[in-house]
């Protein structure tokens, strides 16, 4: 219906392939762009910011980083939570032990660090092919919470094991611990967020992506035409857990101020990025932000609908949410187990064919 | 013999006792894998929702008291008669088969050939369904569970083990827990049953027919939905004997479905496929996290037995990844 | 058609394989059979089902390491090598029932074939803008020559799986060309295909042949064809060869037309 | 009645041939682009300045292969670029272009090559080489083909003809350039306007195709006059898919370009044409009406698939259309209620679907080649597509009447065009004189003698009157009018179109001359009908059987009666109601000679080849067997047979003339 292309002809490759080749694509993603720089941060309160805006952002990362690993090349990880785990712990060490370090450097590090034992746990993933896979990451995820609990240079010997985030600025503006304005909290989210996105869709659309969808695909015939599946799968692992640490670092320093790891980076961390996934669509980025929002915003309704509205006590809902999101896992998985993502498609396919119906 | 000796063994013991534990979970997931293919992540949780359900029958609990209440305001918490525990096992495992006949029709019905990784994740999105019903349904406060199982230490073990320490040495006899004992000898018997039903039985067959191959099995006539049925059914009770003797140890409470974590390693050691590799990859796994809690873990700060098992699935998995008697994988091209 | 003999004499070997033996936990697939592949030849393998030609291909192509027997390609003997440095050396392949990436479309699935071909680093690819972006052009233009050389220019943004059987075989073979392989092994390329679709595939593989100079090693059941297009013809049955020469030679070989016929042995 | 027939002007003084313009186009609109392919996926641009420099390499190329002025240089090629600037490049060399249809069967093309004694063939791929060498030993003038596309090329030997390729003679031509480099200007300021430009074989209705000689002042005249009538600018896009040897193609796709500056735009592949069309979304668009219908028909077809509240939705905004859209088209006084129903139902709707069938930015539509049916008319017109009837011909170069902005009707075809006088003959024939005028018959003096007479005068051969409002409307093809035998006129044509207007029937052929009264037989459209039965779920494995089907049989009857009462309120036609039809087993077919290349109908034949249900009709019978060749598309002939049905038709009796 909103869709114009005739006349929207492409006269060079780089056109053809860019990202939003439809020019109604180009300019709602302009829109979108515009809202979340300049709108959003207007009518930012604090409430809207703790609860909803900046968890989003950081749920989002680290669904596209899982994204990554599940829905682009099909390997199936159940240590989200451990791994964030280790971009946290790793930024509370460099903010401690480097304090002059800016943040955009201390959380990039931090994400590397992450990387690098994401990629150590992706090392059995050669010779072991789906559920085993997740069993080894499901090691991955105790493993790392143990240590991160039971070694106590990680939280700098304090006393209750937790760990907060002294206050840093970022050009003049305080970013991180209590002081800092929920806006300048979410612009710094939203500024990793927005990146990251872009470089996950340069990763997924060129020679990397393509290798690890012929993994994912059929593994046999990616190694024909010469992808070597260790490097494939071992770059899916860093990649995804980069994204995971940067994300785990930013709900550590900005979102919480201070976690202590078996709380905070439990199992049921890596199940909630997992739903967020399947719920958003395997192997999309705009899926998992999609995917990210639902699980984000669903609770936050819930309460407001059953405690504010009908006012149930609040355990009740908790327990409601449990039944309404593995509910919804279900009937995402049978009527769509693309998820909102190729729910999305089949809109925009419509709308492009409209009014005909093939 | 020495003291230490003498403790190691004790440790080994309790270890076996700990691992029939494993297994008895592991044993539903085997179950179901074998029949449908799917690796029902929701066992644990069904082993907390039987358990739940036996405890709520028998003290008389009004189901969704806690719904009711918040909608129409009202304060019921018991029917106030306490029923026998052979009826409220009995209802429970009946329960459990309206539950079993309940998944089929609306979840596996619509899942049929779809890829197992999809349905792994169905069966976390049934485990977080089941939760939360679990909990709006009896309470989520933890409970105790009573079903006349002995209990505490087996004051005859300790005396009599009391005089094989050497003189000198402090040393007041082997500790081992009476509900291990039974728990044990109730794994036992329901191990044999099983391994004699699949085996020998015509349902027994049927259900190993499937597990091998949908299509081949519905065309030799063989009614998928019934198996499925039959098989979560069976896995439903399984865990409900895992609840009971979960429940009775450590009371029922939510971490009682983490033990479905904890016989992923066991499956990973015994293979998917095999009941005895379920019993033996659990004996093992109760044994080794013991062991090695007891001598290493005071060096690394103890508590290591969370991560123990996997760690120990992991290695093995590198050198033989379909576990100890799975068939082996071959990749035809 | 060009004369396969004078076309023989000046190529050289590419490919030699000496008593090759491959066998499966006791079931031998392959024993004891030795044969070349000149340069920019056509060269069939036929023979009944089972008689190990596309174990062949695979020992060929990297997938299985046969238990004894040399195998040497453009002059070097090859030490045990993975399928993917395989690909590396310019061998290329199809398979008998189709092993296309279902979750992307035509255009993506020929791109993968460019894997060799493209080196920009992961750092490059994530920035995108300048090299990785420009290489990524230069690669999708030679794709689009496939394309436009395969006549699937309708399909070019279609997911593959929705395709009939035909194109998706003609989108494997694009993957392959894709790849500019020195020597390129087709698995029944016109297995369950029609008249018309038989042509098209046999007039894409000459020209293959023709203006790529590309050496095709081709496994097909249809003699017809064999004779068409095949400069030599390997024969195999029970996993020996029986038979190698040209179309003519092999047709009226007793021993090849007894294993046709069915003759007890 | 007639204007005076002033000299008309070109764009400037002395750009009166296609190279001159060419280089003048290169230095106005030097990075413009000029004519743009969809090929590797994008589409390939070259601006003006680069379309000038390939063909003077190309003409050039020409010269050094020894083609002189004067020569005929036969093209056999699709609407790609490189077709069109060897036309412009041969036109360099003051030789004349002679292009065919790419689509002819050797036998066709053979008859072109001798009767144009083309020296130098320019095909497009191996397939038109292949049938050029098929003919070869019969067309022994013919000593160079060139080919563009190298595909399969390489085993060709060339010791028979000389065999060469494009980009090779292009290279030859840079290299005499650097030789000579003024060589080419010299060459092109030869050329003046009363040169032959061009020969376009016609495929005639009766007989052999006749070769239509046109000058530049016929085309360059004509083509920008009519442009510029419309307001084209040199901003205007326009998508050539129609074919190269068709003056249609030739006028739009090249004349105007040339004279007025707009791009031109070459689809990817005939099966692509639809897709690319959507993609340039051209500003210009000419189709024939059987493009239009069956655009139409897949609209319905589509429609009809569609979700339950869709459909409503798209039948209530039809409706709006009808009412209000033609009105606002023609910028008539509409009320402000009808005006916002009509902008909702241009977003909902009408944009969509212009933007679906990549008529999204139309600015002006041309249909002409026969009458097109009102309702369809009426559907393109309400969506504010500007569609407007033409008339014209080979020997006009096109322009003879065009239907005005604002005074369009679906029935007439318009007033004369600037520079032409119209008159209709006693005999009821068309007659015009204009500077588009055909110079001649190629070889064939008698044809030309008795088409045009010495003053200039052109006969159409087709038979009209003009309305009261000065539109003239076209009844039937000259010597097609027959008479019944009560005397009256009997316009098969007229009577034949009226039917074709049903979606379910394709074709249709009436008798009437010399007979009693009117007949029919009919031809259904497999599509349609197709469609219809598969949603009443009828079975059928062929078309003959679907063309036999009972339900079929009543459908086309109820078709029958509404045209015969259309008849009733048109004096002239009152009396040729048809009386009895019949359902053909078999399509009619361009390749079994029954249909022209755009598809006419060639009445002879038909009479011939059809002449025992002519007699079963009109001997009142109701059953009559009949057998008839088929060719196949790979030239092998067979056989198919039918026992065909004949149906009484329900007639209206003539209102009893008024005292």
């Amino acid at each position: 219906m909103f869709y114009r292309e005739s006349g929207d002809f492409k006269k060079t490759y780089k056109l053809d392939s860019q990202t939003f080749p439809i020019k109604f694509d180009r300019w709602r993603y302009y829109f979108v762009m515009l809202v979340a720089f300049i709108v959003v941060p207007m009518f930012l309160t604090d409430y809207s910011a703790n609860a909803v805006m900046i968890p989003f952002l950081v749920w989002a990362i680290a669904a596209l980083g899982l994204n990554i690993l599940v829905g682009y090349c099909g390997q199936l990880s159940l240590g989200t939570g451990g791994f964030m785990a280790v971009g946290a712990y790793s930024t509370y060490k460099l903010m401690t032990s480097f304090p002059g370090m800016d943040m955009i450097s201390v959380i990039m590090l931090s994400g590397l660090v992450t990387a690098v034992v994401g990629a150590f746990f992706g090392l059995p993933s050669l010779r072991i092919k789906g559920f085993y896979l997740a069993v080894v990451t499901l090691a991955a995820q105790f493993f790392l919470v143990w240590l991160l609990n039971k070694v106590p240079w990680f939280y700098n010997y304090s006393a209750s094991g937790q760990i907060s985030a002294p206050q840093r600025e970022l050009f003049g503006i305080v970013v991180t611990g209590p002081h800092a304005t929920p806006v300048a909290a979410y612009l710094f989210c939203l500024i990793f967020a927005v990146g990251l996105a872009w470089i996950a869709r340069n990763l997924t659309r060129g020679r990397m992506g393509r290798s690890w969808m012929a993994i994912r695909d059929m593994d046999i015939a990616a190694e024909i035409i010469g992808v070597n599946p260790l490097m494939a799968k071992l770059s899916a692992f860093a990649v995804s857990s980069f994204f995971i640490g940067v994300s785990g670092a930013l709900l550590f320093s900005v979102y919480l101020g201070a976690a202590e790891v078996t709380e905070a980076f439990s199992i049921n961390v890596s199940f909630a990025v997992l739903f967020m996934v399947i719920i958003g669509g395997l192997g999309s980025i705009f899926g998992s932000f999609i995917g990210a929002a639902f699980m984000v915003l669903m609770p936050v309704l819930l309460k407001n609908i059953l405690v504010g509205g009908l006012g149930w006590p609040t355990d009740l809902a908790a327990h409601f949410e449990l039944i309404i999101v593995g509910g919804l896992i279900l009937v995402f998985l049978i009527v769509e187990p693309h998820g909102l993502a190729q729910m999305a498609r089949v809109l925009k396919e419509k709308l492009r064919l409209w009014p005909f119906p093939h | 013999m020495s003291a230490d000796f003498l403790y190691l063994v004790e440790v080994i013991l309790n270890g076996l006792m700990a691992g029939v534990m494993y297994s008895l979970v592991a044993l539903g997931f085997v179950l179901i894998f074998k029949a449908s293919g799917i690796f029902n992540y929701a066992q644990g949780v069904m082993a907390l929702f039987a358990a739940l359900t036996l405890v709520g029958i028998q003290t008389g609990q009004v189901p969704f008291a806690h719904l009711i209440n918040a909608i129409f305001g009202t304060n019921v918490h018991h029917f106030g008669w306490q029923v026998p525990t052979v009826l409220a096992i009995a209802l429970t495992v009946g329960v459990m088969v309206l539950f079993a006949i309940l998944v089929e029709r609306y979840v596996l019905h619509h899942l049929v050939n779809q890829e197992p990784i999809i349905l792994f994740m169905a069966t976390i999105g049934l485990a977080y369904f089941m939760e939360g019903f679990g909990d709006i349904m009896w309470g989520s406060d933890i409970k105790t569970l009573d079903v006349g199982l002995p209990s505490g230490g087996s004051r005859w073990l300790e005396d009599y083990t009391l005089g094989w320490a050497a003189e000198g040495e402090r040393y007041y006899g082997m500790y081992l827990d009476k509900l291990d004992m039974v728990a044990s000898l109730v794994a036992i018997v329901l191990v044999v049953s099983l391994t004699i039903f699949s085996q020998y039985t015509k349902t027994g067959r049927a259900l190993r027919a499937v597990a091998d191959d949908h299509q081949a099995a519905l065309s030799v006539g063989i009614s998928l939905r019934t198996i499925w049925v039959i098989v979560w059914a069976i896995a439903g009770f399984v865990a409900l004997v895992a609840g009971i003797m979960w429940g009775a140890k450590s009371g029922v409470q939510f971490s009682l479905s983490l033990i479905a974590l904890k016989a992923l390693p066991v499956l990973m050691l015994g293979g998917f496929t095999s009941i005895p590799g379920a019993i033996i990859g659990g004996l093992i796994i109760g044994v080794g996290e013991k062991v090695f809690e007891y001598s290493i873990g005071p060096l690394i700060g103890g508590a290591t037995e969370n991560w123990f098992a996997y760690v120990l699935a992991l290695m093995f998995l590198v050198f033989r990844p379909q576990g100890l008697f799975g068939e082996k994988i071959i990749e035809r091209v | 058609m060009t004369e396969p003999l004078q076309k023989m004499e000046a190529a050289s070997k590419l490919l030699e394989l000496k008593n090759i033996d491959l066998s499966f936990g006791g079931v031998k697939a392959i024993s004891n059979i030795s044969f070349d592949v000149m340069e920019g030849e056509v060269r069939a393998i036929i023979g009944p089902n089972g008689a190990g030609k596309s174990s062949m291909l695979n020992v060929i192509n990297g997938f299985y390491h046969p238990q004894q027997g040399e195998i040497w390609f453009d002059g070097k003997q090859r030490h045990s090598m993975k399928p993917y440095q395989i690909a590396y050396q310019g061998i290329a392949r199809t398979f008998q029932n189709i092993a296309l990436f279902k979750g992307m479309s035509v255009l993506d699935n020929i791109m993968t074939g460019r894997f060799t071909h493209m080196h920009k680093n992961m750092l490059w690819q994530a920035l995108w803008k300048g090299p990785a972006e420009q290489e990524e052009i230069v690669n999708r233009e030679f794709v689009e020559g496939i394309i436009d050389f395969l006549e699937i220019q309708a399909i070019r943004k279609t997911p593959v799986g929705r395709l009939p059987y035909g194109l998706q075989k003609r989108v494997e073979l694009g993957r392959a060309l894709a790849a500019q392989p020195k020597m390129l092994l087709l698995d029944e390329p016109m297995a369950g295909m029609n008249v018309e679709e038989k042509e098209d595939m046999c007039r894409f593989i000459l020209d293959v042949n023709d203006t790529f100079g590309t050496t095709i090693v081709l496994i097909e059941h249809d003699m017809g064809v064999v004779m068409d297009i095949a400069d030599r013809v390997v024969v195999l049955d029970y996993g020996r060869k029986i038979g190698d020469g040209t179309p003519d030679v092999v047709r009226n070989d007793q021993t090849v037309i007894d294993a046709y016929l069915g003759v007890s042995h | 009645m007639a204007s005076s027939a002033q000299k008309q002007s070109y764009p400037a003084p002395g750009l009166d041939t296609f190279p001159k313009l060419l280089q003048h186009n290169a230095r106005m609109f030097t990075n413009k682009d000029a004519m743009r392919e969809k090929e590797f996926g994008i589409w390939q641009s070259w601006t003006w300045s680069q379309v000038a420099d390939e063909v003077e390499r190309f003409a050039l190329g020409l010269q050094a292969n020894g083609v002189k002025a004067g020569d005929s240089v036969l093209i056999v090629g699709g609407n790609r670029p490189r077709t069109y600037w060897t036309m412009c490049a041969v036109q360099s060399l003051g030789a004349v272009p002679v292009p065919t249809y790419h689509d002819s069967v050797a036998a066709e093309m053979q008859f072109v090559i001798e009767h144009s004694e083309a020296r130098v063939i320019i095909a497009e791929d191996q397939e038109q080489v292949d049938k050029i060498l098929d003919v070869k030993d019969r067309c022994p003038a013919v000593e160079l083909v060139i080919y563009d596309d190298p595909r399969g090329m390489k085993g060709y030997d060339s010791e028979v003809i000389e065999i060469r390729d494009f980009v090779t003679v292009q290279a030859q031509g840079e290299a005499l350039r650097a030789k000579q480099p003024n060589l080419y200007q010299e060459l092109i300021s030869q050329g003046k306007g009363d040169d032959i430009s061009i020969i376009l074989y016609t495929s005639g209705t009766t007989g052999k195709p006749k070769g239509v000689v046109l000058t530049y002042d016929n085309t360059l005249l004509t083509g920008y006059h009519g442009g510029l009538m419309e307001g084209l600018t040199e901003n205007d896009e326009i998508l050539a898919y129609l074919p190269v040897a068709w003056i249609g193609d030739h006028i739009f796709s090249y004349a105007q370009s040339y004279t007025i500056g707009f791009c031109v735009n070459c689809p990817e592949s005939t099966e692509t044409v639809a897709a690319d069309m959507r993609e340039i979304g051209p500003t210009y668009y000419f189709a024939p009406p059987r493009v239009f219908e069956s655009l139409l028909t897949s609209v319905q077809i589509r429609m009809e698939d569609a979700a339950p509240f869709k459909r409503k939705m798209f039948k209530y905004f039809m409706q709006v259309a009808k009412s209000t859209g033609i009105k606002l088209l023609e910028n008539k006084p509409v009320g402000i209620v009808d005006r916002i129903k009509y902008a909702l139902g241009n977003a909902l709707v009408y944009a969509p679907l212009k933007d679906a069938l990549g008529m999204g930015r139309v600015r002006l539509a041309y249909t002409a080649g026969e009458a097109i049916g009102g309702e369809i008319f009426d559907f393109y017109r309400s969506l504010g597509i500007n569609i407007k009837q033409l008339y014209g011909q080979t020997e006009s170069s096109v322009f003879i009447t065009v239907q005005p902005d604002g005074e369009v009707y679906p029935d007439t075809v318009g007033t004369p065009s600037p520079g032409v006088e119209l008159k209709i003959a006693d005999n009821g024939e068309v007659i015009y004189r204009s500077s588009g005028a055909f110079h001649s018959y190629f070889k064939n003096p008698e044809a030309t003698a008795d088409t045009k007479t010495a003053d200039g005068w052109v006969h159409t051969g087709d038979a009209g009157f003009m309305t009261s409002n000065g539109h003239l409307r076209i009844i039937d093809r000259a010597k097609d009018v027959g008479t019944f035998n009560s005397g009256k006129m009997f316009a098969p044509k007229y009577i034949e179109n009226k039917l074709k207007f049903f979606p379910h029937i394709q074709e249709a052929v009436t008798f009437g001359d010399g007979k009693d009264d009117c007949m029919a037989f009919i031809n259904i459209d497999l599509g349609a009908v197709g469609n219809w039965a598969e949603r009443n779920n009828i079975a059928y494995a062929s078309y003959q059987e679907l063309a036999s089907h009972p339900e079929v049989n009543k459908m086309v009857a109820q078709s029958v009666s509404e045209v015969n009462e259309s008849l009733l309120d048109d004096e002239m036609l009152a009396h040729s109601q048809i009386s009895r039809f019949l359902i053909l087993h078999k399509e009619l077919d361009a390749d079994d000679g029954e249909l022209t290349r755009t598809k006419k109908v060639k009445r002879k034949l038909i009479n011939e080849r059809y002449k025992i249900l002519i007699d079963a009709l009109y001997d009142g019978k109701t059953q009559c067997f009949i057998e008839t060749e088929v060719a196949f598309e790979d030239g092998r002939v067979g056989k198919i047979t039918g026992d065909i049905s004949i149906h009484d038709a329900k007639t209206f009796n003539p209102v009893a003339q008024a005292s």
